[in-house]
């Protein structure tokens, strides 16, 4: 047992300015509560019932001070919601160069991936100092993803995919807990996050088990699923072309665009006659309970590797 | 002095006696009783809970009870405390018995349903019983979907039928008080002449009957997709999880006003009646409750900021949460300034009064805290909002009851309370409560997330002055119950005003008649005038 | 009298409301075979309301009551919208930031 | 006034002052009573339109499988109840007990026919497997899941609204025989006025669950 602290330590570019709003508030909190209970202790002493039958003359009017707490509170509480939007926003956003990993959560336990195909399970390894954003998604209910050292936390649902992100700047060991409420096990769904030296990070990204980058998993995926035998990289076959897709800006039939993000990959996987590519028919199978939650970030990750760009004629496409 | 003769004179208590004219009456006063008993038996058992939650923590690894059994107790935990108590508590109780006496009318517009939304919540509540005697239920009192509806094994459809019966029985209760109020005001009993106890229960009813039929349709969906299985919020389906908690919400936001409002309405009454003096800014009070209700509907989405909902939507919620705020604020610094230049009592009500108001600025302040986006990610499902809903819920809330019940008890029941022993539990309840829930302030915000049945071993030392807190607050809250009980018999008698109050129910004998009145009074004044009710005035200040 | 029968309307009046509830009716349905693209919903929700206030002024004795009655009506449905509208506030917004679940 | 009739001198309980004061709080609870019921189906509406945003093709397809023309005659017969209705509080305002009889009676018939109706809809929804659940299927939709959303949308508004049409069955029986036992007279008759009020509002619910459930984007099936 470490020495009794107030704040977690602050282990992401998040958490001092975290603290800093914190701190803010509590400086507001304090003066208020200082005013009060001296304003109460105060007026309870000085004007102690002396008799039974006093009477006290009340005041007339107030419309000053009315106006005066009205609007100087008013005022602070807007600073608090500025400063907050603020931080949520940037928490919001995750900078483009981030270093992906892919999370999943069951009961109860994190399953985490990293880009180079090294899986953990409640633990996860980073690099100190540079951002990293986590795609999530759950098998079963909603978990939520709390670093306290780092000061994020976002929900993981079933369903779709959330996205929060940050950037360490401490090496240190430091707290995963799950913060939704998710069933038996709840308070045993926790992990650790390593933060580790860059060089560090890199040795242990060698080492151990690896079945390869999490493209190249769903590069092999894609073949053992026959997705292969119909998309075609050079939109030869009886479904779109795959390369550059991601990002880009998909026509429907029907009418309509869709961007190519996670979220329409992952829709055209496992529901893919949910939005339909203009110009082609509803030909594709489901593939809802064939492949796992993990088996389609692979496949999404393999698509994202086939470039942001519509490709030059196909070279390297699947076969 | 009162006589023996005065005593033996037929009042609602006397007028009948045998079960039959407790279960059938349609008397306001005697329903209340019904309810005051009801709910201190849903209290205790709400307690109950909280105290094996409380002995569980003490050790981080969860020696005491299984993982299972600890989720049902916080679970079981929270819908006791909040759908069978809290809710309840004030307008149930202390606002069915006063409200009618104190704008001047007989009973309330409808008596039978009065009755019947009593019968409402005993029946909800023995579903609710039923269900925790069974097995219990783990879902948390928030019956998130996925969870509540697919993974769940616990009793969760008899319980959400019985908060679903209790939530009729609070929809009847605010459309009794709100018809009761626009109808049945005495003669020149004016709106801005009503006790700012009658806006706060009335701005109360408006929140409990547009509220509560959404959280009622809510759990409609949830036990069809249990039950039927049909899918509203059902992922598998391509429905939304993250719909559920706005209909959750639109209620249960609202909800902590439903269990605050009439909290800040007994407060004004008690801060009033101990100093002598007109609340400070009544109108600004009274308007501040009706801005509290229509507010507090436009908050909810503060729950969601890390659900996944859209940031626009969490920058909009944020908003206008601080908004809400403004309307608390107003009334704290009114009633201190009530205190200013008045006549200063330290009888016990004043002392939970006093007590409210502090506990209330810390709930309310750390509001802020969780209304502000970036720390709420921080916080949120933390012991940081464990800490501030209970600052404003028991510290808030619950004091107010208590004080109300001491002011009222002579009223209600015709005899005084032990004065030193009521100082002293309040002074025990001050003192356990903050020694509770302080330390979840920092728990929270070192990153303890809320319902962990075992937690890191450096969150221990918190836990253990959390627990030790606790335990004097079980002692705080058992005295009342037992001096309360013992002045029944053994009490003073109560005279007809013993306060010195100005409210019309002081205006009627203690305990009151059938009636309330005996000829339906006229009202010239405005409230909390104290002139002519002072024996001899000796003016101050 | 007690001035609660001030209001007797004319059966006239309610079979002509009668008989334009059912028109309107046979309009809705007819209209929602016709292609409108998305003012279908708003065509046959303005039907829908337009039967609704029919219904609420003269078969509920709206024309006739007070303004706290009045209020009340107003007020249920303003509740209503805050419900769905601050709701669908979210749902219409999600994704704008380009950042899933966002 | 005098109070010149039995029933007017029961019918004011004690807790009121004058009957009108009585009436209007019973309107007035009324209507507060049915602004938690706007709220209630509020809930489901508001669900209704997050869906129907997200998955308008299945909501089309799913709603074409329902029969457009018998929705429609049952709204016509619900319309029709409410219209006999109206001339039931018309018949108790100018005091007439028997018209008020036969106008409930007619009311009571047709809510009973309305509920009919959809008891036949609801059991072909069963033969076709349109009924969430494990068999659930509907033709030509691309997405099951929605398709199931939609239907579990519909059986819980058409479901929660047959519920309250129930309870008004069982209100009009009350009101029926109270009015032969000369309960109501022109100066007492709030509860034919209130129960009034409840069956019109239910009948409201309808007007708009109509176009909503049945009438999305018919031109498509055409």
């Amino acid at each position: 047992m470490g020495r009794l602290s107030f704040v977690p330590e602050q282990a992401s570019t998040f958490a001092p300015g975290v603290d800093h709003l914190l701190y803010f508030l509590l400086a507001v909190s304090v003066f208020f509560t200082v005013l009060i209970f001296g304003a109460i202790f105060y007026f309870a002493v000085r004007f102690r019932r002396r008799s039974e039958r006093e009477l006290p003359h009340p005041p007339h009017s107030g419309l000053t001070l009315e106006i005066l707490w009205t609007v100087i509170p008013f005022g602070l509480t807007m600073v608090m919601f500025t400063w907050g939007a603020k931080i949520f926003f940037s928490e919001s956003r995750p900078p483009d160069d981030a270093m992906q990993i892919y999370v999943v959560g069951k009961q109860w336990m994190w399953k985490l991936e990293h880009m180079e195909g090294k899986r953990e399970i409640n633990e996860l390894h980073i690099p100190v100092g540079r951002p990293v954003k986590l795609t999530m998604t759950s098998e079963d209910v909603i978990h939520s993803f709390f670093v306290p050292a780092f000061r994020t936390k976002e929900d993981v649902v079933p369903g779709k995919y959330s996205v929060t992100w940050f950037q360490p700047t401490k090496t240190g060991k430091y707290h995963l807990f799950c913060a939704e409420y998710c069933g038996t096990n709840h308070s045993r769904m926790i992990g650790w996050v390593y933060v580790m030296e860059a060089a560090d990070y890199a040795n242990w990204l060698r080492g151990g088990q690896s079945g390869g980058s999490l493209a190249e998993s769903g590069a092999k995926l894609f073949q053992d699923l026959a997705c292969s035998n119909c998309h075609h990289s050079d939109n030869s076959g009886r479904c779109p072309s795959l390369v550059g897709v991601f990002g880009s800006t998909v026509k429907l039939s029907g009418g309509g665009m869709v961007t190519a993000d996670e979220g329409y990959l992952r829709e055209s996987i496992l529901q893919p006659n949910a939005k339909i590519v203009a110009g082609y028919q509803p030909v594709m199978p489901t593939f809802q309970g064939l492949v796992t939650e993990e088996g389609v970030l692979q496949l999404v990750e393999y698509i994202k590797s086939l470039g942001t760009k519509p490709a030059a004629p196909a070279s390297g496409g699947p076969r | 002095m009162i006589t023996a003769a005065e005593q033996e004179r037929e009042h609602y208590l006397n007028e009948s006696y045998g079960i039959k004219s407790w279960l059938l009456t349609k008397d306001h006063k005697r329903i209340a009783l019904l309810y005051l008993a009801t709910v201190t038996l849903f209290f205790f058992i709400g307690g109950a809970f909280a105290t094996m939650i409380r002995i569980e923590l003490l050790t981080p690894q969860g020696g005491l009870v299984s993982s299972e059994t600890y989720n049902k107790l916080f679970t079981m935990h929270g819908i006791t405390m909040i759908f069978f108590f809290l809710i309840p508590s004030i307008p149930a109780t202390l606002g069915n018995f006063f409200l009618p006496m104190m704008i001047g009318a007989r009973d309330l517009a409808f008596p039978r349903v009065n009755l019947l939304s009593w019968y409402l919540l005993v029946i909800g509540g023995l579903f609710a019983l039923f269900a925790m005697l069974a097995g219990g239920v783990d879902t948390g009192w928030t019956f998130y979907t996925p969870y509540s509806t697919t993974y769940s094994n616990t009793w969760v459809i008899a319980t959400a039928i019985g908060i679903f019966i209790a939530g009729f029985s609070s929809i009847l209760t605010g459309l009794n008080f709100i018809v009761t109020v626009h109808r049945m005001r005495a003669p020149g009993m004016t709106w801005f002449r009503l006790p700012l106890f009658v806006w706060s229960n009335y701005a109360t009813a408006l929140i409990q009957v547009l509220g509560t039929p959404v959280l009622a349709v809510t759990i409609v969906l949830v036990f069809c997709e249990r039950f039927f299985h049909i899918g509203i919020f059902d992922p598998a389906l391509g429905g939304d999880p993250v719909l559920f908690q706005h209909l959750f919400w639109f209620y249960s936001h609202p909800a902590v006003y439903i269990m605050v409002l009439p909290a800040m309405g007994v407060i004004s009454e008690l801060v009033s009646v101990f100093s002598r003096k007109t609340v400070f800014g009544y109108k600004f009070v009274a308007f501040s409750s009706m801005a509290i209700a229509v507010l507090g509907f436009l908050v909810w989405g503060h729950h969601l900021f890390v659900s996944t909902q859209s940031v626009y939507a969490g920058l909009v919620f944020s908003f206008l949460s601080y908004f809400v705020a403004i309307p608390s604020a107003i009334k704290v610094f009114n009633w201190t300034a009530t205190l200013y230049k008045g006549s200063i009592s330290y009888a016990t009500p004043m002392l939970y009064t006093f007590g409210f108001i502090g506990l209330f600025t810390i709930g309310g302040l750390t509001g802020l805290f969780v209304a502000s986006l970036g720390i709420d990610v921080h916080v949120t499902d933390t012991y940081f909002v464990i800490a501030h809903f209970h600052y404003i819920m028991v510290g808030g809330t619950i004091m107010a009851y208590l004080g109300g019940l001491h002011y009222w008890w002579p009223k209600m029941t015709g005899r005084m309370y032990p004065e030193l022993w009521a100082r002293l539990s309040a002074l025990v309840i001050f003192l356990g409560f903050n020694l509770t829930f302080f330390p979840q302030f920092i728990l929270g915000y070192l990153g303890m997330p809320r319902r962990y049945h075992t937690y890191s071993s450096e969150f221990q030392v918190l836990h253990v002055l959390s627990t030790a807190g606790a335990s004097v607050l079980a002692v705080g809250y058992l005295m009342p119950m037992i001096y309360f009980i013992w002045s029944l018999r053994y009490g003073k008698l109560a005279p007809a005003n013993p306060w010195g109050a100005s409210g019309l129910e002081w205006k009627t004998p203690s305990p009151p008649p059938l009636h309330n009145f005996d000829e339906t009074p006229i009202v010239t004044q405005e409230a909390y005038d104290y002139r002519g009710v002072i024996g001899e005035e000796v003016e101050v200040g | 009298m007690s001035g609660q029968n001030q209001h007797v309307d004319s059966a006239t009046t309610y079979f002509l409301v009668f008989l334009a509830l059912i028109s309107l009716t046979v309009i809705t349905t007819a209209v929602a075979y016709v292609d409108l693209g998305d003012f279908s919903v708003v065509v046959a929700l303005a039907i829908a309301t337009c039967k609704m206030l029919l219904v609420a002024l003269f078969f509920m004795h709206v024309r006739h009551s007070t303004r706290l009655m009045r209020l009340v009506m107003v007020g249920g449905l303003l509740w209503l919208g805050i419900l769905i509208f601050l709701t669908l506030g979210d749902f219409a917004t999600r994704g704008l930031v380009g950042v899933p679940g966002r | 006034m005098a109070s010149d009739s039995a029933a007017e001198t029961l019918a004011l309980r004690e807790q009121f002052d004058t009957e009108a004061q009585q009436k209007d709080a019973s309107t007035l609870g009324m209507w507060i009573f049915l602004i938690t019921e706007v709220m209630f189906f509020g809930g489901l509406f508001l669900a209704y339109t997050v869906y129907r945003r997200w998955y308008p093709a299945e909501f089309a397809i799913a709603s074409s499988s329902l029969n457009a023309v018998i929705g429609a005659a049952n709204t016509v017969i619900l319309l029709c109840s409410s219209f006999t209705m109206v001339m039931a509080v018309r018949a108790a305002q100018l005091g007439k007990r028997d018209a008020l009889i036969w106008f409930l009676i007619l009311t009571l018939i047709l809510g009973a026919a309305f509920l009919g109706v959809k008891a036949y809809e609801w059991n072909e929804k069963f033969q076709e497997h349109h009924v969430p659940g494990p068999t659930f299927h509907l033709e030509n939709a691309v997405r099951q899941g929605p398709a199931q959303i939609y239907f579990s949308l519909y059986f819980a508004m058409t479901g929660l609204h047959a519920l309250h049409m129930v309870v008004g069955v069982c209100l009009l029986t009350f009101l029926i025989i109270e009015a032969r036992r000369n309960r109501f007279s022109a100066a007492y008759m709030t509860p034919v006025d209130i129960i009034g009020l409840y069956w019109h509002f239910v009948d409201i619910i309808w007007i708009f669950l109509f176009p909503l459930l049945y009438l999305i984007d018919r031109h498509l099936g055409k």
